[in-house]
């Protein structure tokens, strides 16, 4: 039952995925992809967690409560920054795209080089 | 329509496998997991002996795993570049 | 964005966040935070004082050359620290193998590189964020840097 | 001291060569391009020195910051790595030879100096993702691969080339977020990132957690291909390879999606034994893929007018053919796999550089405009030829011994379907290829030529490349030689193979 | 798993699909921020105070305020 977590954490994954496959306007893929990536992270964090655990930091020690694995935290660190240079790119290319199509629909800009080619 | 259909039904199969998965993993915060190894133990146990530090997270950012920082730093760096070279061009 | 109210507050608020960010930074290895949280702090606060100031006032912002120069040098003190580390007779990004002296765990100058790095990581963060926010915000780039 | 820290300073040198272009700025055209093309030469000397202490050693092992693998991150070199770093390092500088004055006049000058900073980082994250021996520092240089990658195509600020570059962005980062889970999960079981712990500690998962080692095998593997672009998640590739510049689409279909192919072959051949991988149907789903993406890729590339969508297209087949060389999981096939990522970088970085040179200067981007061009341009029209002969597999070229390694590869392993699969597959990129060569030769000129002096930069490049196609092909004992040993110990470890 | 935990990821849970559901993208980024902060709340209750700072700092702040620029240079409704 305690899995339960992973599993939500999984529903929230596929959610993302299917947002940043599916939905066809830029921006919500871009909002898909964060949630996507965040789920992960979250899967990460939450591997690492010991009930009743302390944060690994040692002036927030409790006498006789295990630590939490620091390991997840330091990787999740380096992922959410990653996953803002992505979204930074990505959006300064969607705004190009707009200016250019007057869209931000994929399927749209799709048919509309189709038409033109 | 077929699409959708074709779609929804691809999720949920995909979904019921992960949560057979998610069944199947090492139990929600025991730490008798195998993430509690020698190695996570030994981060907590030296990091103030080794790093001088008493984040352990930082220590494992700065120190122990600071080459995924420099990555990291790159990363931001690229994106700026990439940005400011679709934004100019 | 002329409202009274926005400004005069966000002029109360911004050494305060800076503050913050700058405690972010310098504690970073003693309590929960480090470079990256301070420096999208403190960015943060200096987008907010762009957005109730004027987006499009070319004062206001932070020059392109200055945050180019920052950005960069931030990455390059990360590798030059890591340099040290070899210069000294240790591996790359060596800390106390390569005799970095580590001061008492819990001050502000402890852990040697670390804090070192720690601000290099928050100098970029800070830059790199405010050069992504003004350049998606803003109307048309055109200025070379 | 360089001996003893090559391995990290090699990674370093690029990244720091993009570092000081930005920090100089974009004002200053001419350090870019001078200190970018010094800055890859310098890289390929070291990854020349590389492979000499390889050769002589046989494995190269470096702890950043001192500490040992399961604490730190640890970089390796053996001859596959060395090998991989070679092509990379000496492909890139070639290629960025070729752009020293065809460049400027392809893309837009305010962004030249981020060019050569995006490609330095394209070039430092390669490096790293090859020579890295550590799970999550592999995702980390993935990551700003896939930003440097797309950013290349998007350079130009034509509308094809950036819807190009965000379905590129987007499909690489749900691979690449799907290959983050499939880390996560390996994490979760075993407890660590380095790549040998997780092989040593990984049967004892499997024995307690045999779901969720298949779940993180097989969002591995789907990631991966995904970047790599296996047949049917190949999508992207045709437009964004298509509507790059030119010295990004040489450096995109030549390396970069081949390095995710290294990354496969470290997951499949260092952290999963095979013995255990043979019990699954990934052998079997990996060959049938390779095989439709090699019939697909071909026929899809017939039937394409435009010259570098062709390309593109016949990428999509040349990956199956390393696709299906790991599949086969047999030493010479393995052999012709790695061989085969070596002479193919070469093969379509040539291709890509002469087509660029040849719709430069006939204005024409389409198949049928390109007649003629050889007698006016001899040595562009010889590098396509060269390239599209070695691509066929015609002996004495480098594109026939990876084949030729790869048939023995399917004799070794008893799959004589697949040397059938070669030989018709052989004969569909003769179909393609010959008109253009026949073509750009014999015919008349369809389109007024330009009559241009073609720069030093691109003819030094170009004749090199040709002499790596014969070189390679004419002595390909000495790699194979350098490979051999470590393709048997990868073998020989599991029982002499499947 | 607590019922603390529950009802956080159950929040999350919604707000992904909301952002799938809706047609107006402020909302979308509104809610995406919502989902960011209630990801940092649910970090400090895993004991990890640093990644919760982070991701209230970078993922509550900056990409909604990215995401709001983006979408005042370009347009509001799908």
């Amino acid at each position: 039952m305690d899995n339960l977590f992973y599993a939500m954490i999984f529903i929230i994954f596929l959610t993302g995925f299917w947002i940043m496959l599916r939905q066809s306007n830029l921006i919500k893929k871009i909002i898909g992809m964060n949630i996507m990536e965040s789920a992960i992270f979250l899967f990460l964090v939450a591997m690492g967690y010991v009930k009743e655990g302390s944060a690994p930091i040692a002036t927030e020690a409790n006498p006789g409560l295990a630590y939490v694995n620091p390991l997840p935290s330091a990787l999740v660190l380096t992922g959410i920054v990653v996953s803002v240079s992505v979204t930074a790119f990505a959006l300064g290319l969607t705004v190009r795209l707009y200016k250019h199509y007057g869209t931000m629909d994929v399927d749209e800009i799709t048919r509309m080089r189709s038409e033109e080619l | 329509m077929m699409r959708v259909a074709l779609e929804v039904v691809t999720l949920v199969v995909i979904g019921v496998l992960l949560l057979m998965v998610a069944q199947e993993m090492p139990s929600f915060g025991d730490p008798t997991n195998p993430v509690h190894n020698e190695v996570s133990r030994y981060y907590i146990e030296n990091t103030e002996e080794e790093a001088g530090v008493q984040n352990v997270v930082a220590a494992i950012i700065t120190d122990y795993r600071g080459f995924d920082t420099l990555g990291e730093l790159t990363v931001l760096l690229t994106a700026i570049a990439g940005l400011l070279a679709v934004l100019r061009s | 964005m002329s409202d009274i109210i926005v400004r005069v507050v966000t002029r109360l608020m911004i050494p305060y966040l800076q503050l913050y960010g700058l405690y972010i930074i310098l504690y970073g290895h003693n309590s929960p935070g480090g470079g990256f949280a301070g420096g999208t702090v403190i960015a943060s606060s200096l987008i907010l004082y762009v957005l109730a100031f004027g987006i499009d006032d070319e004062d206001l912002r932070l020059s392109p050359s200055v945050a180019r120069i920052i950005e960069s040098c931030g990455a390059l003190a990360y590798v030059g620290i890591g340099l040290g580390g070899i210069l000294l007779g240790a591996n790359f990004l060596s800390n106390k193998a390569a005799g970095f002296p580590l001061g008492i765990p819990g001050r502000v100058f402890s852990g040697g590189t670390i804090v070192l790095l720690t601000v290099s990581i928050g100098l970029k963060v800070a830059s790199t964020m405010i050069t992504l926010f003004t350049n998606i915000a803003e109307k048309e780039g055109e200025d070379e840097s | 001291m360089i001996t003893a820290h090559i391995m990290p300073l090699t990674i370093l040198l690029p990244l720091v060569g993009a570092y000081l272009i930005l920090l100089v700025g974009s004002k200053h055209r001419s350090f870019a391009r001078n200190f970018g093309l010094l800055t890859t030469g310098i890289t390929f000397a070291m990854v020349c020195y590389i492979t000499y202490l390889v050769s002589n050693q046989g494995k190269m092992a470096y702890y950043l910051g001192g500490w040992a693998p399961p604490l730190g991150i640890e970089l390796r070199a053996d001859p596959i790595t060395a090998f991989l770093l070679l092509t990379f390092a000496g492909v890139s500088f070639f290629v960025l030879l070729f752009a020293y004055d065809i460049l400027p006049g392809e893309i837009n000058g305010k962004v030249i100096t981020r060019y050569y900073a995006l490609y330095l980082v394209l070039l430092g994250s390669l490096l790293g993702i090859v020579l890295s021996n550590d799970f999550f520092n592999i995702y980390v240089f993935l990551e700003i691969s896939s930003i440097a990658a797309a950013a290349l195509v998007a350079v130009n600020g034509d509308k094809l080339a950036m819807e190009a570059s965000i379905k590129y962005l987007v499909m690489s980062t749900l691979g690449s977020g799907t290959v983050l889970m499939g880390i996560a999960g390996l994490y979760m079981v075993t407890g660590y990132l380095s790549l040998d712990f997780l092989a040593g500690a990984l049967p004892q998962a499997y024995a307690s957690h045999p779901l969720t080692v298949l779940m993180t095998l097989g969002m591995l593997t789907v990631g991966i291909a995904v970047k790599a672009a296996l047949f049917p998640l190949h999508v992207w590739l045709p437009d964004a390879h298509g509507s790059a510049p030119t010295s990004s689409s040489a450096i995109l279909s030549g390396l970069v999606v081949k390095v995710y192919i290294a990354v496969l072959l470290k997951l499949l051949y260092r952290v999963f034994p095979l013995d255990f991988l043979a019990a699954l149907p990934l052998q079997g789903s990996l060959l049938v893929m390779a095989t439709l993406g090699i019939f697909i890729g071909s026929i899809m590339a017939i039937r394409q007018r435009d010259i570098k969508k062709m390309l593109a297209y016949s990428t999509v087949a040349q990956i199956g053919y390393v696709f299906l060389g790991i599949g086969l999981f047999s030493e010479k096939a393995m052999l012709g796999a790695v061989y085969h990522v070596f002479s193919h970088a070469v093969m379509k970085s040539m291709l890509f550089l002469s087509a660029g040179l040849l719709i430069k200067y006939s204005g024409k981007r389409t198949i049928a405009d390109l007649s003629g061009l050889g007698r006016v341009y001899p040595i562009p029209m010889i590098a396509f030829s060269v390239g599209a002969l070695s691509m066929v597999g015609v002996p004495p070229l480098a594109g026939f011994m990876s084949k030729w390694y790869l048939g023995l590869g399917a004799l070794e392993a008893n799959q004589l379907l697949f040397l059938l699969v070669l030989l018709l597959s052989s004969l569909l990129n003769g179909f393609y290829y010959m008109p253009i060569v026949i073509g750009g030769f014999f015919k008349k000129e369809t389109v007024e030529i330009r009559q241009e002096k073609i720069p030093l930069g691109a003819q030094i490049s170009l004749l090199v490349l040709i002499a790596a196609t014969f070189f390679f092909g004419l002595f390909s004992n000495i790699p194979i030689s350098f490979l051999t040993p470590t393709v048997q110990g990868i073998f020989s470890a599991f029982g002499g193979g499947i | 798993m607590t019922l603390v935990h529950f009802l956080l990821l159950l929040f999350l849970v919604v707000c992904a699909f909301f952002v799938g559901r809706t047609k107006d993208l402020i909302s979308a980024t509104i809610v995406f921020s919502a989902y960011s902060l209630t990801m940092a709340l649910l970090w400090q209750q895993l004991a990890s105070p640093d990644v919760a700072i982070t991701e209230a700092a970078i993922g509550a702040g900056v990409t909604t305020l990215l995401l709001f620029a983006a979408i005042s240079r370009t347009r509001r409704m799908e």
